[in-house]
């Protein structure tokens, strides 16, 4: 079994599309539906069979570009394709008049987005995920500004600027680690990266903070996201919120691991992402517009996500793993909930929830927000649970203070959601929702109880995801030992 | 000799680039951006990657100058 | 006093100290246009002039004056002595991908201008305030 | 008076930050001159051979670090189609005046020429400099000769993305048959014989990769660059 399939059919079902849009304005969308639906049972079955699988491009490592397949980039696999057949079910249901509806240039620009996200994960050669980097980018840069309005175009423009900023960066520090390294291979730059001069250390680690600060949406290197999200359309940002950045976090940390293990920038690494949370939740308090709330609460997610894999131990991995879990089954759902309001009644302010016609949606939008906040028996709780206690169990009870009271913030503003949520005003009309839609929205429900309430089910694959991601032995050995 | 051309070459990069950065006319800005490009084939020529230097001379200094000068036709306000 | 100095400048130590000081300079040139101009293009021009340094910094490194080029000819029969070709086949790549987005962007601005008739990047604000 | 100041602070200021941001990269790299490292890229010099061509950066583009190639049309590809999708939406006008008679006929006897060289670069990718990216470049260049000089001319569009999408879809297939002759997605699996070297048919599938790059970069910077033109015609 080869995991090449998961990067290279989304790339020739995106070369193809030209072609395949002679099926006719639905049919893309089914076969592109189908083939990542195929994916998906493709990454459940390997999860029996799979320990080690490592791909071979052309040459054998450490010299050529290899894939490794194993239960900790899986895990990511399998949530990637399973949230993108989510987005192709619930874009099926939207109707006729909608702005993306109809489009075989849609489907290219998700597909390239999955196929990058998976090729982040996967790749073992440094300058291969700068590659996918680049194509996961302008595929979103193009998707912010695909409606063309100025408030597209300009979210478009600032992705763009920002993100070719951070490509350079993340340039400069490949050439230095070639430089001084003299290769790509993530497994011969592990076992070598320590015998670097600490000033070259520092810069190389600095640049490549640089260049994926920009795109985890760091503190000081998150300025842009908010307009980004609030400019994008709602549709587009469960793919931005749900997939490509965790795509990203998984880099920069897998990078990290292997780079430096147990190093001394973990501290100021931890103390950064609770600053982001914290600011992020502070000035989400004032937003009155639906995406830009979400965009800020998103911020704090990422940023507390990034704080626990920054602890660099298996039970704050472990925790993490649920937390991205937790955190992109929420914010798709979110997400989708947004799009079907702002389809219908044309507004995304906070307001208009006052007058929010549609049971099912209001229970959706309490139980996402709910799980977001981590209440206990929803997936959000399960995450939070573990973050926190690991940081107990390392005495880092500041940090831990600091996580609490950003939460306290957090909550105000879901009130104030809900507030609105179940006042008593005139209600619009109804919104319309279709089965696929309403199957999206159940799935992911169930999956959020589920998670939250019988957590034993998940944990023994994240467990294993979290002990292979902080075993860089193992990684070495696997793709040391593959000869051609 | 290799040791002088390279540092002449890399003068006259790093002066043209100045100018394209402090030019006042985005016109004259977009011409010796073109010029910076052609120094960056040289200097590529000279570090023995004729393949680098082929591909920045028509991609670099060619296509992505051109570009530019289009889009500033779209420009009204030329500053 | 003149063959002293080439002989000086010909010493690998030298060339790499030029080409790290110069690239470096260069790179200086582009960020300090991109901190200061506010205009979108001559902010992609600046960005395009970081890129050109990296690139001259990457080549200049991994060159050695010493070899030739990673090809075959005029007497060359056997690929010994020769550059490293990773570099440039890096650096093929980025310079590709480099101008894509390059012309993504300037398609995204022409647009932008056409709609609101905004070229600076102060005054996009059609978002919300923070 | 206060926008002025604003400007002069501002320049001053990212002069000061730029300076200090390079200067300190400047300090490090000098302190620390690079050890001598066997680089990957020596060992592949010495593999080169076995693939039987000249230019060992065609073979390290195309085959050592093929994957890196399949990306790079994979972003041309997306923004060659986030070009189209930004500036396709105006209607052309017809234009009233036709440029000059010698120009028109002058670049079209010019672009024959230019094609020519274009596909040369092309096929000779694997003996000397250049191949599927320059030679495609060279090409649309040629189309954008033709695009300045006369006004009424048009990229047939059909054609050309109909060319690209083969292009696109036969470069992915190349790899996954080679998944599945010899179990390694983009080896190569035609014939590649050392005593072939220098040969215009040698190298196995590398040349024919790099006809297929060319190709599609050919047709998706012609694209681009007449999307760009007749969007600046258009008023």
């Amino acid at each position: 079994m080869s995991s090449i399939y998961f990067i290279a059919l989304p790339l020739l079902f995106g070369f193809a599309t030209p072609l395949l849009a002679k099926l006719g304005k639905n049919g893309i969308a089914y076969v592109s539906t189908l083939m990542q639906a195929g994916l998906f049972l493709l990454a459940l079955s390997l999860l029996l069979s799979t320990t080690w699988h490592v791909e071979v491009i052309s040459i054998a490592p450490p010299l050529g570009i290899s894939f490794v397949l194993n239960k900790a980039s899986l895990f990511f696999v399998l949530l990637f394709t399973f949230m993108m057949m989510m987005f192709s079910f619930y874009y099926l249901g939207l109707r006729k008049t909608d702005p993306y509806k109809s489009e075989g240039k849609f489907f290219i620009l998700i597909n390239m987005l999955l196929a990058a996200s998976i090729g982040l994960v996967l790749s073992s050669d440094i300058f291969n995920a700068y590659v996918f980097f680049e194509i996961a980018g302008v595929s979103a840069y193009i998707l912010s500004a695909y409606r063309k309005t100025p408030k597209a175009l300009e979210a478009g423009l600032k992705y763009l600027i920002t993100g070719m900023i951070a490509s350079i960066f993340l340039l400069l520090a490949i050439t230095l680690i070639y430089i001084y390294l003299g290769s790509l291979n993530l497994a011969v730059l592990s076992q070598t990266f320590h015998t670097l001069p600490y000033n070259i250390k520092v810069l190389i680690s600095l640049f490549l903070l640089i260049g994926f600060g920009f795109k985890v949406e760091i503190f000081p290197l998150n300025f842009w996201v908010t307009d980004v999200y609030e400019g994008s359309d709602s549709l587009v940002n469960a793919l931005f919120s749900g997939i490509v950045v965790k795509s990203y976090l998984f880099v920069f940390f897998h990078i990290l691991y292997l780079f430096m293990p147990h190093s001394e920038f973990s501290t100021f690494l931890i103390i950064l992402g609770v600053v982001s949370m914290v600011v992020a939740e502070i000035v989400a308090l004032k937003q009155t517009n639906l995406k830009r709330v979400f965009a800020y609460s998103s911020l704090g997610q990422v940023g507390f996500i990034f704080a626990v894999m920054a602890s660099e131990n298996v039970y704050a991995l472990t925790a993490a793993l649920f937390i991205v879990l937790a955190h992109s089954l929420a914010k798709m759902m979110i997400f989708f909930i947004i799009t079907s309001i702002q389809r219908s009644y044309n507004s995304v302010n906070i307001e208009i929830l006052k007058e929010l016609n549609s049971p099912f949606l209001r229970v959706m939008l309490l139980l996402s927000m709910l799980s977001l906040l981590g209440i206990p028996l929803l997936a959000g709780f399960v995450g939070k649970f573990l973050a926190l206690k690991s940081f107990a169990v390392s005495g880092e009870f500041i940090i831990l203070a600091v996580i609490v009271i950003a939460s306290l913030i957090e909550s105000i503003y879901y009130f104030k959601i809900t507030a609105n949520l179940f006042s008593k005003d005139t209600k619009r009309e109804k919104v319309l929702l279709t089965l696929s839609q309403k199957v999206v929205f159940s799935t992911l429900a169930l999956l959020l109880i589920a998670v939250g309430i019988l957590p034993w089910l998940f944990s023994g694959v994240i467990n294993d995801a979290a002990h292979i991601m902080m075993d860089n032995a193992a990684y070495v050995q696997a793709l040391m030992e593959v000869t051609q | 000799m290799t040791g002088l051309i390279i540092l002449a070459t890399f003068i006259a990069v790093i002066v043209v680039a100045f100018a394209t950065v402090i030019q006042k006319k985005l016109p004259d800005t977009i011409i010796l951006f073109m010029g910076v490009g052609l120094g960056a084939v040289v200097l590529f020529f000279v570090f023995q990657a004729p393949d680098v230097a082929l591909t920045e001379a028509v991609i670099g200094a060619g296509i992505s100058s051109l570009i530019f000068l289009i889009a500033l036709k779209q420009f009204k306000e030329v500053v | 006093m003149i063959e002293t100095f080439l002989t000086y400048l010909n010493q690998d130590s030298t060339i790499t100290a030029i080409v790290n000081i110069c690239s470096m300079t260069l790179f200086f040139i582009g960020l300090f246009g991109l901190l200061t101009h506010r205009h979108i293009l001559r902010i992609f021009i600046s960005i395009s002039i970081m890129e050109i340094a990296i690139f001259l910094f990457f080549i200049g490194n991994t060159f050695n004056k010493a070899f030739t080029a990673p090809l075959l000819g005029d007497g060359h029969t056997e690929f010994i002595a020769m550059n490293d070709p990773i570099p440039h086949a890096m650096i093929l790549t980025a310079i590709v991908i480099g101008m894509a987005v390059f012309a993504l962007g300037v398609s995204f601005a022409i647009e932008y201008y056409k709609l609101t008739g905004k070229t600076d990047i102060n005054d996009m604000n059609e978002m919300g305030e923070l | 008076m206060n926008l002025k100041r604003d400007v002069s602070t501002r320049t001053y200021s990212g002069f000061a930050l730029s300076a200090l941001l390079v200067l300190t990269i400047l300090n490090v790299l000098l302190q620390n001159v690079p050890e001598k490292v066997e680089r990957a890229g020596e060992k592949l010099l010495t593999l080169n051979a076995q693939e039987g061509v000249a230019n060992a950066v065609t073979t390290v583009v195309v085959f050592f670090r093929g994957f890196d190639t399949l990306g790079e049309i994979a972003v041309l590809f997306i923004a060659a189609l986030g070009i189209g999708l930004m500036l396709s939406s105006y209607s052309i006008k017809e234009h009233k005046e036709e440029s000059n008679f010698i120009l028109q006929k002058a670049s079209k006897l010019l672009f024959p020429i230019i094609v020519l060289f274009g596909v040369y670069v092309m096929i000779y990718g694997h003996l000397s400099p250049g191949g599927g990216f320059q030679g495609g470049v060279i090409i649309a260049s040629g189309v954008l000769l033709l695009l300045i000089s006369d006004q009424n001319f048009e990229v047939p569009h059909s054609i050309i993305s109909t060319l690209e999408t083969f292009a696109g879809i036969s470069y992915v297939l190349i790899g996954l048959i080679g998944l599945l002759v010899i179990d390694n997605f983009l080896g190569n699996f035609l014939p590649h014989d050392i005593s072939e070297m220098g040969m215009l048919l040698s190298g196995g599938i590398i040349p024919l990769v790099y006809i297929v790059v060319g190709i599609k970069v050919g047709s998706e910077m012609s694209l681009i660059v007449q999307h760009m033109i007749k969007r600046s015609d258009d008023d």
